[in-house]
């Protein structure tokens, strides 16, 4: 009797890649769906467009799956995007080397993050607000900078924006996309192996437990509010690549976009649970939601937003049946 | 994608693609109706599609048309910078780009043929010169500020500072954000006059602030366009017939019909056709007794 | 002992904010304190202060319910939007003010019902569920208006946000409700039902608790609390603006409630805390406003006030400054650990 | 007293612990001292102070005064971190790992081989299973944890204990919901550990594994040190008496119920071929008015599994439900409920209590469930009924206004327990109702279910302990592998038969393991 035999109950699919695998089925089905309506819709630039268009919220969702993979969330993360396209704008304007401006909102996107990180840990503040805090403040900074947009002139910048790659012959993208994919596998790399990345995991498995099991909780509580700093400033760059600008009003609302992408793709706002996968398969959805509303190209604007709302709710309940089913 | 939209082309009707900032007053949605109307009577197939105040989706759309290959490309600009890159694309793909409403701000005049809208800063301007003449004694002037950064709010405050700077009268005792909104209006109003005992003149950015302001005048017992005036701009019907009641005392006209013009624009630089890089939208100014003659024929 | 108490009372923060941001106001404006009763309405800085934030409270005091089940309710905003189409939309066809109201409630309930439906039956994690509707519902109220800002003139509709009974009619409803919330969920079971859903849902439902239908109904009656603090806005400025009416104020409703001691985590809930939080968030908005912070340094100065409140009365901070115990245990961090 | 403990220099000395939270006391002025290569068992009520001053020890709670020295040199850890680095590695009483990630992960969490700086896959999975195997206990190792039974999860602690070579081990209770098989591997695990010079701190509720396995034992009571005592040399009686304070205890155990059994009534809840694919096969059960039914099988057998179908907490696949001859399918629940059912889940934490309400609220739950939200139970009777069941049970602290998430582990027990009771069900089922139990408190809940059987109630009555099964039941229901194999009666259900219908050969039952 010294050996137990308890055999767990037989698995199917890895379950836990289940969401994932369900939001990339939606992504492929909207995707076809627009294929078959729309002329000009199944050309893979568009696809390619989906990656050049959403850089940036791509480089964005991945900070926050680390931040929600703890439980947490980050409401700062347009207002500090936001302000890293400010910062970008001010400091080349000032005559600044673009690599050191680089470095000077990659610092401070970090910084902000930290401290966040470190008012929650240490103070024990709800994330939510000490990030809404974070949001105002980022959002105020970029004001006190300037109100007004700033252009980016710098001829590097200009450069690697315009810039473009064709791997592929009528297929054009841009370094935008391949930094954002660079962040993806990073990223998970990070998550999957190393502990830095297991403990993510377990403080929202259970934080009182992980901290039991001898976790360095503190540190990867603030570290994930870093590491999304980090990639709001990083999102931030893109994001002024793309725009070429720096503006205070940038990205306004993008967490709640950057929320859903993440939450589409599969991970639980609870914690422990959810991919970086999953969250660039959810900004590819959202992405294509707003590229089917361009073809379609009669809606009004009220029309717009109740079809946004429309789809969004298709994918989750889709998503919640694929997921329930396989219980 | 090339072939998709070649056949459009063909039969001989011209496709625009529209990118409108969004749907954020009155104004706004008075200007998408012209575009569409005026396209509809003009036979021209319009794409449109609205970017809800977001540059990244606006710059979406224009991605798109130019990947549908549409003729024409028109926008409306959120903000002024950062429409290099994606105009740079439409230059590539050989699409002609007219701005409407506002402008842009690149040292590549190349990138659109033309621009086509109001002069906010000469709007700004009108207001502070009918107030200039308008005012004898001291005056105190509160300014409602449209959102934070906005083009529209700064230039109409740059040109109502410019206008009122050489009278030693006229003094702006306070400058508050009220969001182009009526209840964003009635709120810092509401603290204004808690604030301040003095005020004569309210200026107001857009119609709606003004109307916001009427309320929180009235509220605290006091007359609006008598006991404090009023200058607002846009003239939109709201605005317009409170101006006939007295309430307003001065509109300067923002004017949002600009489809048959666009239009117009649309044909001719669809055809190739050397246009003007700037092109004015016809505006006026109202006074209270213009506007009574004004209404019964005002379409918006 | 008794300043000590007080000092750790979860209210004493964001009271001081609330007083701190009083005085503020007093010495930039010494006026700003004053009331006078004219044509027996009350009138000043305060009672504005009041008005203004009467919306915010009711809508917070709906959001408290909610959260304290674990959930959220983004759609608030567009709710209110909705509300204020639909009834504007009514008055200007012609209809009464009273069936309005009735018309524009009304939707608000089935729209409370709709995001009740997508959390408990569906199971949607609440923020998505919500954003949903908080996407959908302000087209749909745009949908309602066509667009424009509706204008209505209707004296008896100008009541719902501008009207008084000595103090505005939207304050007296909306401390109204806040009063018939607390009466009723702490003079019947619904508080604790509710607070046990909200910290163990599964605990809750073998224990028998009807889990569904509670959650359900807090969603309802936050779309219904939305639905009127639409209408006051609305009323207000007499005037149905579906793009901007109520735009973020479910951010404002739910930092009121957090202030207010309610944690996002779900579970033990004070009305009196969303009370003081509305208070102080209203406070910094017109005192940014009155006391002429520039508009751009507007933002900072609110996160600057947010963050304080909240690190004042976070138990750490207690812990650090004044009521420090010769090195005792460090209950905070300690209590999370279920004891063993 | 003994002197043996000057032998050896102490692995572990704690001098004059005090530990206070805001308004109790929990520990004053303990020593305790545990020595390198020995068995050392901490004994004490519920709520005796064992499981503060466990994290006294590892740095959850930082003592309010007194010093502890680890192999001499003292020691003040701030967190568990410190502890475990220091080479102390724990196993807390309620299971403390993280339900989300699989098994493998949690028991290799902040400690999986490495290379290049990457967590090795391979190597941690290969590591993972040679622990399970220590242990003895065969579960694929990337399943979720929460796919497990708490005794499953709690084996798995205990491999996440012994995964670092750790000079302290701290063992809270960690036999808890074990049955006879796998104590007697830890046991065995413990005994290599000990003679290769280990210390190891043990908690047990259970007289007789205390006996079996410690070399000393220190008795805690109401948070003060009592004594420390070896077990050759101590009796049980003289050491219950040293727990409770009090002198010659009734340490009878409530015997095996004599009324013969209810003729022929109507059964309470009639189950009819119910079942539930891939958590157990289908059967037939009836349960009478005043029996008490107990439910005995190994880890795994399928005990849980059968107890949730009858409440409804699980759907099932098959067959149905019957009360009073009426038919039904168990929809949830509630409606469960609402005919009388109650059901007391084996684990406390995630499906028992409302960690964050108080206790007076914790008590009430289910009948104010019962009743709506609308008829509050009148404060009156309210208190009257709170304050009757924390003296019936003995909850301490008595204090109504606790928050739950603060009482010891056997306290919060009898909260859960305490919180059907007040609802009087026709049909109570008990999953685990004495774990983490004391000796007194477990007679004392025992007393409660044969009393409940005499006034006429029906009792399910689930446990790991073979003995307490049988001694409380009038019938026992044996299952193996997912089936119900037997059905003891009267003279028949003795632990030997008990066991030997456990043990019979798989081809008893020639369809075995329909999953
Ligand atoms: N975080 C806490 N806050 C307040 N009181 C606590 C806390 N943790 C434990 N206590 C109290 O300390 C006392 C000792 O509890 P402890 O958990 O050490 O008991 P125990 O001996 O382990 O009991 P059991 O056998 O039931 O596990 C109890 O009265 C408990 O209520
Ligand atoms: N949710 C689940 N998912 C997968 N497998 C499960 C789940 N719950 C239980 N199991 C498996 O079912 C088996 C039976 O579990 P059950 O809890 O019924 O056992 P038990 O006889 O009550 O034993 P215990 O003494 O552990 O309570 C266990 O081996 C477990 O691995
Ligand atoms: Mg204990
Ligand atoms: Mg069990």
């Amino acid at each position: 009797m010294s050996v137990m035999d308890v055999r767990s109950r037989q698995v199917r699919v890895p379950r836990r890649f289940l969401p994932v695998a369900a939001t990339f089925a939606v992504f492929v089905l909207t995707f076809g769906a627009g294929s078959l309506r729309y002329e000009g819709f199944a050309s893979p630039q568009v696809l390619t467009n989906l990656f050049v268009d959403n850089a940036f919220l791509i480089v964005l969702a991945v900070g926050m799956t680390f931040v929600i993979l703890t439980g947490g969330i980050d409401l700062s993360v347009g207002a500090v995007a936001a302000l890293s396209t400010m910062i970008a704008a001010a400091t080349l304007e000032a005559g600044w080397p673009p690599l050191v401006s680089v470095a000077a909102v990659l610092l401070t996107g970090t910084c902000l993050g930290l401290l966040m990180g470190l008012v929650i840990h240490h103070f024990e503040v709800q994330p939510f607000i000490v990030t809404l805090a974070g949001m105002f403040l980022a959002r105020g900074l970029c004001f006190l900078i300037s109100v007004e947009s700033v252009s980016i002139t710098d001829p590097a910048f200009r450069a690697a924006a315009t810039g473009t790659l064709t791997p592929v012959e009528g297929v054009t993208l841009t370094y935008s996309v391949l930094i954002a994919l660079a962040v993806v596998l990073v990223a998970a790399h990070v998550l999957h192996r190393t502990r830095f990345g297991r403990t993510v995991y377990a403080v929202g498995g259970s934080e009182a437990s992980a901290r039991l099991m001898g976790l360095p909780t503190g540190r990867v509580k603030v570290g994930v509010y870093a590491v999304s700093g980090f990639c709001s400033a990083l999102g931030g760059l893109l994001f002024s690549l793309y725009m070429l600008s720096g503006y205070g009003l940038h990205a306004v609302g993008m967490e709640l976009d950057v929320i859903a992408a993440v939450v589409v793709g599969g991970t639980l706002l609870s914690g422990g649970v959810g991919y970086v996968a999953g969250s660039v398969a959810g900004v590819l959805v959202l992405g294509t939601v707003q590229t089917l509303i361009s073809f379609e190209g009669t809606l009004s604007s009220w029309w717009t937003r109740i079809v946004v709302g429309v789809l969004l709710l298709v994918f989750v309940v889709f998503q919640r049946a694929v997921v329930r089913r396989a219980r | 994608g090339a072939d998709g939209s070649d056949g459009a082309g063909d039969d001989g009707t011209l496709t625009l693609g529209f990118a409108q900032v969004g749907a954020e007053s009155g104004w706004r949605t008075a200007n998408t109706e012209s575009i569409q109307q005026a396209a509809e009577e003009a036979g021209i197939d319009l794409q449109f599609s609205d970017a809800q105040q977001k540059q990244e989706n606006q710059i979406r759309s224009i991605r798109s048309y130019i990947q549908q290959d549409v003729d024409v490309i028109a926008f409306s600009p959120v903000v002024e910078t950062g429409w290099d890159a994606v105009l740079l694309e439409a230059q590539r793909a050989d699409i002609p780009v007219i701005l409407t409403d506002r402008a842009i701000d690149s040292e590549d005049d190349s990138l659109y043929e033309t621009f086509l809208g109001s002069d906010f800063v000469e709007e700004g301007r009108k207001a502070g010169r009918w107030l200039v003449d308008n005012s004898d004694g001291p005056t105190n002037v509160v300014e409602l500020q449209g959102t934070t950064g906005a083009a529209p709010a700064i230039d109409r405050k740059e040109g109502f500072e410019e206008a009122v700077s050489g009278s030693s009268d006229i003094e702006v005792i306070a400058t508050q954000d009220g969001d182009f909104t009526r209840s964003g209006g009635k709120e810092v109003m509401e603290a204004f006059l808690n604030s301040h005992d003095d005020i004569d003149v309210v200026y107001a950015h857009n119609d709606d602030m003004g109307l916001g302001a009427i309320e929180a005048i009235r509220a605290a017992g006091l007359e609006p366009g008598e006991d404090i005036r009023i200058i607002t701009v846009d003239a939109v019907r709201a605005g317009m017939e409170a101006l006939a009641e007295g309430e307003i005392n001065f509109i300067v006209e923002c004017n949002p019909l600009l489809g048959e013009q666009l239009m117009e624009l649309v044909e001719q630089v669809a055809a190739g056709e050397e246009v003007t890089k700037r092109i004015e939208v016809e505006e006026t100014t109202f006074t209270q007794e213009e506007a009574e003659a004004a209404l019964p024929d005002r379409q918006y | 002992m008794r300043p000590r108490q007080l000092l750790r009372h979860h209210l004493f923060w964001p009271i001081a904010a609330l007083v701190l941001l009083l005085v503020l106001n007093t010495v930039s404006n010494p006026s700003f304190l004053e009331i006078r009763l004219q044509n027996g309405q009350l009138y000043g800085s305060l009672v504005d202060i009041l008005r203004n934030g009467a919306p915010t409270l009711l809508i917070a005091v709906g959001m408290t319910l909610v959260i304290a089940t674990r959930g959220i309710d983004l759609s608030v905003g567009a709710v209110a939007a909705i509300a204020g189409a639909v009834a504007c939309t009514w008055i200007a066809s012609g209809g009464s003010a009273a069936t309005a109201v009735l018309l524009a409630l009304g939707a608000c309930v089935l729209l409370g019902l709709w995001n009740g439906f997508l959390v408990s039956v569906l199971g949607i994690q609440p923020i998505i569920a919500t954003l949903v509707l908080m996407t959908a519902g302000r087209g749909a109220a745009m949908l309602v208006t066509e667009g424009q800002i509706i204008t209505v003139d209707d004296p008896l509709y100008h009541q719902i946000g501008a009207g008084f009974l000595v103090l505005p009619i939207a304050v007296l409803v909306s401390l109204g409700v806040l009063v018939g919330v607390a009466l009723l969920t702490r003079g019947t079971a619904l508080g604790m039902l509710v607070e046990s859903v909200g910290v163990n849902p599964r605990a809750s439902l073998l224990a028998g608790v009807r889990s569904r239908t509670i959650i359900w109904t807090v969603y309802v009656f936050a779309g219904l609390c939305a639905g009127v603090a639409g209408l006051m806005i609305s009323s207000n400025v007499n005037a149905a603006d579906a793009n901007n009416a109520g735009l973020w104020i479910e951010m404002d409703a739910i930092l009121a409630v957090v202030i207010g001691g309610t944690s996002l985590a779900g579970g033990r809930y004070s009305l009196a805390g969303t009370l003081v939080g509305a208070l102080v968030i209203q406070t910094l908005t017109t005192t940014v406003y009155s006391i002429g912070v520039a508009p751009n340094a507007a933002l900072v100065f609110k996160a600057v006030v947010v963050i304080a409140v909240c690190l004042l009365q976070s138990p750490r901070t207690s812990q650090v400054f004044g009521v420090r115990r010769k090195a005792g245990p460090r209950p905070s961090r300690s209590e999370e650990v279920t004891a063993a | 007293m003994t002197d043996s403990s000057a032998r050896a220099a102490p692995a572990v000395d704690m001098r004059g612990i005090t530990v206070e939270f805001p308004g109790v006391r929990a520990l004053s002025e303990v020593d305790f001292r545990l020595l390198p290569g020995e068995v050392h068992a901490l004994m004490g009520e519920n709520g005796a102070g064992k499981s503060t001053l466990i994290k006294a020890l590892t740095g959850v709670h930082r003592p309010t005064s007194g010093v502890i020295l680890l192999h001499g040199e003292q020691v003040g850890f701030g967190t568990p971190v410190q502890a475990q680095d220091a080479g102390i590695s724990t196993v807390y009483q309620e299971v403390n790992l993280c339900p989300n990630l699989s098994v493998a992960e949690n028991i290799l969490l902040g400690r999986e081989p490495r290379r290049l700086g990457a967590i090795d896959a391979r190597a941690c999975r290969a590591r993972a299973a040679e622990l399970l195997q220590r242990i003895g206990l065969s579960i694929d190792p990337a399943s979720t944890l929460d796919s497990h039974p708490i005794a499953v999860q709690q084996l798995v602690a205990i491999a996440r204990a012994l995964a670092v070579d750790a000079r302290v081990l701290v063992l809270d209770e960690p036999t808890s919901s074990l049955d006879a098989g796998e104590v007697a591997e830890l046991f065995r695990i413990m005994r290599v550990l000990r003679d290769d010079g280990v210390a190891i701190l043990f908690v047990s509720h259970f007289l007789d594994q205390v006996y079996e396995i410690a070399d000393r034992m220190t008795v805690l009571r109401n948070g003060s040190l009592v004594g420390e005592y070896l077990p050759t040399e101590t009796g049980r009686l003289e050491l219950v008496s040293a727990m409770l304070g009090r002198e010659n205890t009734v340490l009878e155990e409530v015997g095996r119920r004599s009324q013969e059994r209810a003729p022929a009534s109507v059964p309470v809840l009639t189950a009819r071929n119910l079942g539930r694919g891939g958590a157990i096969a289908p059967f037939d059960l009836e349960i009478h008015a005043g029996e008490v039914v107990g439910l005995a099988g190994l880890l795994g057998s399928g005990r849980t599994e059968l107890a949730r179908l009858l409440f409804g907490a699980d759907r099932a696949d098959t067959g149905g439900l019957s009360t009073g001859g009426r038919p039904f399918r168990p929809r949830s629940a509630r409606s469960m409920i609402a005919r009388g059912v109650a059901f007391c889940s084996e684990d406390r934490k995630a499906e028992g209590l409302v960690a964050d309400l108080s206790v007076r609220d914790n008590l009430l739950l289910a009948l104010q469930a019962a009743r709506g939200w609308a008829r509050p139970v009148p404060r009156r009777t309210a208190d009257a009924l709170v304050a009757e069941y924390i003296g019936k049970l003995d909850i301490r602290p008595a204090d109504p206004g606790a928050l739950t998430k603060n009482l010891s582990g056997g306290n919060q027990q009898k909260v859960l327990l305490a919180r059907w009771l007040i609802t009087r069900p026709k049909l109570l089922i008990l999953d685990e109702p004495t774990r983490g139990i004391d000796v007194g408190a477990k007679a004392q809940i025992q007393q409660v279910v044969a009393d409940l059987a005499a006034d006429g109630t029906a009792v399910l009555f689930v446990s790991a302990e073979l003995e307490e099964v049988v001694r409380v039941s009038d019938r026992v229901v044996v299952l193996r592998d997912r089936h119900k194999v037997s059905e003891l009666d009267g003279a028949d259900a003795t632990v030997d038969r008990v066991m030997a219908s456990i043990a019979a050969a798989h081809g008893e039952h020639g369809r075995a393991v329909a999953s």
